[in-house]
């Protein structure tokens, strides 16, 4: 695609009345789109909206039921992903277990668009690497190029996509939730990375829950509802408006006081040495305290969680819970002494594949739960069921009932069963690791809500790479840098300086 | 809370859908009714007793393959475990006058010791299922025939040493494989029924099935859900092996001799059970009721040809025609579309 | 240490030869290898036995082998001759000399052995109608495929033929990991199928004795008959059994056969001559025979059945007697 | 972009990674020492090219099975498509009297729609892999003995409608089989080499082969990347059904003769292979030169103990013990923790 006259006003794709139904759920209900070449579109939407639907239309992944797709002013259809990307359409899909493929290595995988498609026909480790070398460079993606896919954690799996994708030279760029589980930093540098593809006149189609990332890069905001468009916001977009008509309600999503607790220590982290030549750290939860972990990619949060689950040893120092010595030997162990934990990939940490029995909304929340609810080893389905029914309703899920496979539920709906389970039962400590991946705000509020709702009694330790995020949820804030944690600056006054002094304690640029 | 309906979109979904969860048991309906017109003798209840005990071996041993399979494993080595079960059981009986039940008991514990064994090679070194089956499959496929130099046990036998062996069958050990309930029901057909009602009830009515299924479909989830994943996984492959151990129980008092055999075609036929079971109901995963079900398909097919006197090499071709006709009808009704 | 009096190199001792039989296992082989084994020990000879598993390919390479190794001499037991031609010249013209077991390799240079299983079938057939008459329903078991089996089913397609009383109302037969098992599956079947049946022929023992299963299961055993061939000490208990419907069976002994065979390669070896055909008898085994002279297991049966015991076949003054 | 820890920090894993590359190589070397000391002649050109000959069809057939393997598949119809391609030969040579060139092409192309068709079967019908070939091959089994009428094929043979066969075997057909080069280097050896550089250049060296991977490792992802997954998932399944009927050529050229088998060790023994081929290397997935020394390494074995006269019952007890021993080896020094 020659890209060498620019025309802001130039339309570079378009779709209209697009309609897609996936047996009684009408995804898409007519939507219509336009993308102008050199333009930053955010779509916005609560989960299950429909926009990866259009995403995946759009990349060929899936045929529409009717509406058409103006690409450069011609009118196509995409039979297959490779006719999308044939094109000018590049895509980076919201799920990461899609981002490439197990058993290939970093560098097979950063090219594997090229390998799919029509790179060079004779292909050698070398030359992988070689090329591997310049796409990561597009976007400063710095991994060991050897390293299997299966080994890399869901950030990397999606920055490989993105770097596939910006890579491809589109005339069209689609990003679906690109930035779920980067942390700002990541998230910062893909920004410029936009920027600068925009500047050249390639028309981008963004999708995100953080309206943070949205304020930062969009031109446009669009709103989808019930597989249509009900609202448009041109730049400077009102975010509680464009909120407003996602959701149907307005939110504040005011950060909570960080005033300290006097409850008693329910656990603690003592001395704890996360790898080998890390500074020790001391870490204090309170019996109904949510306390929020940030820090840049790799930084160990996900690691510390682990430790704490049983899943990772520590190399020095110890947790106590209850003031004893609390040393798990897995997650058996942990979770019949209530340490629940959800793990930061959905897709390798819950889901199940949809033809095997307990691949249902209702099986998915049950299955840590066996043991304690159906002692004798029977099951009872009714009790499964209602358990379903319960969070269905409560966390607003946007499914047919329980008997829904977890396929058929949009990503953000997912994440929310993945949530639900560990609220099905009472306990002691939870560990989250990024939950609010792909949720949209609403149901943040909402499960924010019954986060801190049943709070009486445990706490609730979050790892999250979105700051904002971590101040809406958190009565207390510790960045992570270098696998060791640090206090960020107690007293947040405002949302902005608030997110500025968690940040700037990311970098390093804050003593501790 | 709404109806359900498959992920497909076309309003015939749900008549494909039923098409799809009885075809096969159309298609055995259709079968009986066929042979029972071509050869009235077909339906009567010997005959149908005498399939039921022809495919019960193959069936029990299917059963094990599907647990092992439902656990995202894969055994190999039952066709094998089978073959020297019974020479296992000749050797104890014969050679070592061992009686019927302290036969059955060591052999039965030899079949799970041997599935043990499988099972920490996966779940302990590591090596992939498929690999640690095969091996344990060519490894029995030689260590049955040590004992006795390669020779088939029979009472009465010369061993490697120049005796002669003292033992015999014992008479109760035979009942097994050739007395009936009743005069009527075969004991193989008995055990069959139990082992595919007690595995049914396991893998689809208790929790323990529920996570088999969860470990086989992604172990990680499973792990972090707090299942012993590692544990589940070797008692996949012990009752794997003790059910392989039982089938050749069944084979030893039926055919009252230790006879020398790899059991490669056991292996094929109980694999083939538990795929075509794939099939039933349309659930498109291993499962017992569909393994069974996938056996007696196959027996009644066999049983209704050789009645038919149709010659012995078109069955194996029959078989394979109805396989790859059912299997179509099956998946190609259930096509998802992209 | 050599052989006193033996020709050259029998004298020096160390000869060493190769068996490469086409079977994999099975009573038969045992037997035949033991008698192998037997011969060669009293000759000072080592052998080395292998097998190929039923597989025609891995039989070439065998005998490949053994040229590659340098034997003094490859005794082939059974195979297919189209297969194992062009080997079996290989070694002539490697200097090794080649006797043949029961596969037709036709080559004037290799002597060839046979317990021919025509006569095995003739034998037990003539029983059948001694027995039955000339006019019954018969089936029979049978695979194409297996050389003997395919002889041995000739003849009783030559039966048919001599007796049109004979008729053949059905025909079944597996070969798999439970043979026994499995024909008794099938043979139920035909048994229901057929209330007619009198006679079954069953040209290898394994099928008989899933027959018999088959024919005791259904409780007809007064009605129909099996007539076999091959012998083993479990088949002598099977037709010794009360009510037994195995009548009849015939087999040549696979140890002589074995005996044999390393004696005729043996005068090849000391530069003599076996002669081309060396012929091994088939012995006629009845129920009655049986239980007249309370034979229990092969080697009573070789005790009151020299014949069976031992054949002159090959036989040298030079050559020990087997142990 | 940020700092990449290894989460293998100990210091001794490179070299537990190098025994783990080489274990099977070390072993191979020691195996072929070990025979040499035990018996000279075993290290003479002649037995090496016999026993590369003798593992020749069987690591072509693995090359086939570890194509499908890594493009996510797994082809249990080789062993019969082999067997079948010996029958289609000696069918086309002995009773339509075919010549050497004619019958190649045609058992080829054969070989090359049965893979078709079993592709068509997964890819289109939406069979699971192992079910469709698994039917295909029962279907095999018996559709290679209907035109026959179950007996083997040989010159002069009686056909089912009474007439006797005009042709036979080409003598140019058997060379393939049975000639060697320069009168050292047998034809079946070359053939092999050749197979496997191709095929080894395809996987490693091109675009189609990292496709065959990307497929097995994660089709979804592959298709969104562009790649025609259904075209490949075919030709994966056409080439292995290539490969399996030049095998049946090779057989068949050795054999001279059409004969019934059902090919079910072969299926073994290439799956076995190309298992083995997991551990060469440390790749831990199929690939063309595991496979081949996967073969090569269980056809010294085996020729080894022939030659040192062991019973042919402890050839599969050794198979297996040395199989486990080389999978625990390299396996379990490369356990990953979880
Ligand atoms: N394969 C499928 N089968 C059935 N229903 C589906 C399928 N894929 C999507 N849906 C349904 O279509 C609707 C739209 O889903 P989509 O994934 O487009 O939402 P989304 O806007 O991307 O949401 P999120 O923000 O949670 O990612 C949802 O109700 C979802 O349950
Ligand atoms: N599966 C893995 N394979 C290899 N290295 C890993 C793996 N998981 C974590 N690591 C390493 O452990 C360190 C800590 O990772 P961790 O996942 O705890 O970071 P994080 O702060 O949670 O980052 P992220 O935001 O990406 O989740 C990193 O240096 C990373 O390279
Ligand atoms: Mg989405
Ligand atoms: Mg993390």
């Amino acid at each position: 695609m020659s890209l060498a006259s620019p025309s802001p006003a130039k339309i570079a794709v378009s779709v209209s009345g697009i309609e897609k139904a996936f047996g009684p759920t009408r995804a898409l209900a007519g939507a219509d789109l336009v993308v102008e070449a050199g333009e930053i579109v955010a779509l916005m939407g609560a989960n299950g909206a429909g926009k990866s639907t259009l995403v995946k239309i759009l990349s060929g992944s899936i045929s529409a039921d009717a509406g058409t797709i103006t690409l450069g002013g011609k009118t196509v259809s995409f039979a297959s992903p490779s006719e999308a990307q044939a094109a000018g359409i590049a895509t980076v899909h919201q799920a990461t277990d899609q981002a490439g493929a197990a058993g290939l290595t970093v560098a097979e995988n950063l090219t594997l668009n090229e390998l799919c498609g029509t790179g060079n026909f004779f292909v050698s480790g070398r030359s992988i690497r070689k090329r591997a070398q310049e796409i990561a460079a597009a976007i400063d993606l710095d991994l060991p190029l050897d390293r299997d896919f299966i080994d890399l954690r869901p950030a990397e799996r999606q920055l490989i996509a993105i770097a596939r994708a910006v890579a491809a030279k589109a005339s069209v760029l689609i990003l679906d939730e690109p930035t779920s589980s980067l942390s700002s930093t990541e998230a910062e540098r893909l920004f410029a990375v936009l920027r600068r593809l925009k500047a050249s006149g390639i028309a981008i189609l963004y999708i995100s829950h953080r309206t943070g990332d949205l304020a930062a890069i969009a031109d446009r905001a669009v709103v989808l509802r019930g597989g249509r468009v009900v609202a448009s916001f041109a730049r400077p977009i009102d975010f509680s408006a464009a909120v407003a008509a996602m959701i149907g309600r307005t939110l504040d999503a005011s950060a909570h006081d960080g005033k300290p607790s006097s409850a008693p220590i329910l656990a603690s982290v003592k001395r704890a040495v996360l790898v080998p030549g890390a500074r020790p750290f001391d870490l204090d939860l309170r019996s109904g305290e949510v306390v929020a972990i940030t820090g840049t990619l790799g930084s160990g949060k996900s690691r510390l969680l682990r430790a704490l689950f049983g899943l990772e040893t520590l190399v020095e120092g110890g947790f106590t819970i209850d003031g004893k010595p609390w040393l798990s030997t897995g997650p058996s162990y942990s979770i019949v002494r209530g340490v629940f934990m959800v793990a930061e990939d959905r897709w390798a940490s819950s889901l199940l594949p949809p033809e095997i029995p307990g691949a249902t909304i209702a099986g998915t929340i049950a299955l840590p739960h066996l043991p304690r609810w159906f002692p004798s080893g029977i099951l009872n389905t009714t009790r499964e069921r209602l358990a379903a029914t319960q969070a269905i309703s409560r966390l607003g899920i946007k499914a047919r009932g329980p008997d829904d496979t977890l396929d058929q539920l949009s990503g953000g709906n997912q994440q929310k069963v993945v949530l639900a389970r560990w609220q099905a039962a009472p306990c002691r400590l939870l560990l989250l690791d990024e939950p609010f991946q792909g949720v949209d705000v609403g149901a943040r509020a909402d499960l924010i809500a019954a986060i801190r709702g049943s709070q009486s009694g445990s706490a609730t330790l979050i790892a999250t790479s979105d700051t904002e995020e971590a101040l809406e949820v958190a009565d207390r804030i510790l960045v992570m840098r270098d696998h060791s944690l640090y206090e960020a600056d107690g007293s947040h006054g405002s949302l902005a300086a608030a997110i500025g002094s968690v940040e700037a304690a990311e970098t390093g640029n804050v003593t501790s | 809370m709404t109806e359900q309906t498959a992920t497909q979109a076309r309003p015939t979904s749900s008549l494909a859908e039923t098409a799809r969860r009885y075809a096969l048991f159309v298609l055995l309906a259709l079968m009986l009714v066929g042979f029972w017109i071509a050869q009235p003798a077909f339906i009567n209840s010997a005959n149908l007793f005498s399939i039921l005990q022809a495919v019960s071996v193959v069936a029990i041993l299917g059963v094990g393959v599907s647990i092992t399979m439902s656990a995202g494993g894969f055994d190999l080595s039952v066709g094998s475990v089978a073959a020297s079960s019974v020479m296992a059981a000749s050797y104890l009986m014969v050679v070592l006058q061992m009686n019927a039940i302290e036969t059955m008991l060591l052999v039965l514990a030899m079949g799970a010791l041997i599935g043990l064994a499988n099972g920490l090679l996966i779940v302990r070194v590591g090596v992939p299922d498929l690999l640690a089956t095969l091996a344990t499959m060519f490894l029995l496929a030689g260590l049955q025939l040590i004992p006795t130099g390669g020779r088939s046990i029979t009472a009465g036998m010369m061993l490697p040493d120049g005796t002669t062996a003292l033992g015999a069958y014992d008479p109760a050990f035979l009942i097994l494989g050739r007395a009936r309930l009743f005069n009527t029901i075969p004991y193989p057909v008995i055990v069959m029924a139990l082992v595919a009602v007690i595995a049914w009830f396991l893998m689809e009515r208790t929790r323990w099935g529920r996570v088999f299924y969860a470990i086989g479909g992604n172990e990680t989830a499973a792990h972090l859900a707090g299942a012993p994943t590692k544990a589940y996984r070797l008692w996949a492959y012990i009752l794997s092996g003790t059910l392989a151990s039982l089938g050749g129980l069944i084979v030893a008092s039926r055919v009252g001799r230790g006879d020398v055999s790899a059991g490669n075609s056991l292996l094929l036929d109980a694999v083939a059970a538990s795929l075509i079971g794939f099939a039933v109901l349309d659930k498109r995963r291993p499962h017992v009721l569909g393994t069974v079900l996938g056996a007696i398909f196959v027996g009644v097919l066999l049983n209704g040809l050789t009645m038919l006197n149709a010659p012995y090499y078109t069955q194996d071709f029959v078989k394979g025609v109805v396989l790859v006709g059912a299997l179509a009808l099956t998946f190609g009704l259930g096509k998802r579309k992209r | 240490e050599g052989l006193a009096g033996a020709p050259a190199p029998f004298d020096k001792g160390g000869v060493k030869i190769a068996v490469v039989s086409f079977l994999g296992s099975g009573d038969w082989l045992q037997a035949f290898e033991a008698g192998v084994k037997r011969q060669a020990e009293a000759l000072g000879i080592e052998a080395n036995i292998s097998q190929a598993r039923n597989d025609i390919n891995q039989e070439r390479e065998l005998i490949q082998q053994a040229i590659n190794l340098g034997v003094k001499g490859i005794i082939i037991n059974n195979g297919q001759p189209e297969a194992l031609k062009d080997v079996a010249q290989a070694a002539i013209d490697a200097g090794i000399p080649v006797v043949a077991y029961d596969v037709n390799i036709d080559n004037p240079k290799i002597p060839q052995i046979e317990q021919s299983d025509a006569d095995m079938a003739r034998l037990v057939l003539e029983q059948a109608i001694k027995d039955q008459g000339e006019t019954f329903d018969g089936g029979v078991v049978y695979v194409a495929g297996f050389a003997p089996l395919d002889r041995r089913y000739a003849v009783w397609k030559d039966f048919q033929k001599k007796y049109p009383g004979i008729k053949e109302i059905a025909t079944w037969g597996v070969v798999n990991d439970t043979v026994a098992a499995s024909v008794a599956d099938q043979t139920k079947a035909v048994l229901a199928a057929n209330p007619s049946l009198k006679v079954v022929f069953t040209p290898w023992d394994e099928f008989a004795r899933g027959v018999k299963l088959a024919i005791d299961e259904a409780g007809v055993a007064d009605k129909v008959k099996i007539y076999g061939v091959d012998i083993s000490t479990s088949d002598i208990q099977a037709m010794r059994e009360p009510n037994s419907p195995w009548l009849a069976t015939a087999a040549t002994n696979p140890a002589v056969v074995g005996e044999v065979s390393v004696r005729a390669l043996a005068q090849l070896i000391a530069g003599e001559d076996p002669g081309h055909s060396v012929l091994i008898q088939p012995t006629l085994v009845t129920q009655k025979t049986l239980i007249d002279n309370d034979i229990k297991t092969i080697e009573e049966l070789q005790a009151k059945f020299p014949a069976f015991k031992d054949s002159d076949a090959a036989k040298k003054d030079w050559i020990p007697a087997a142990k």
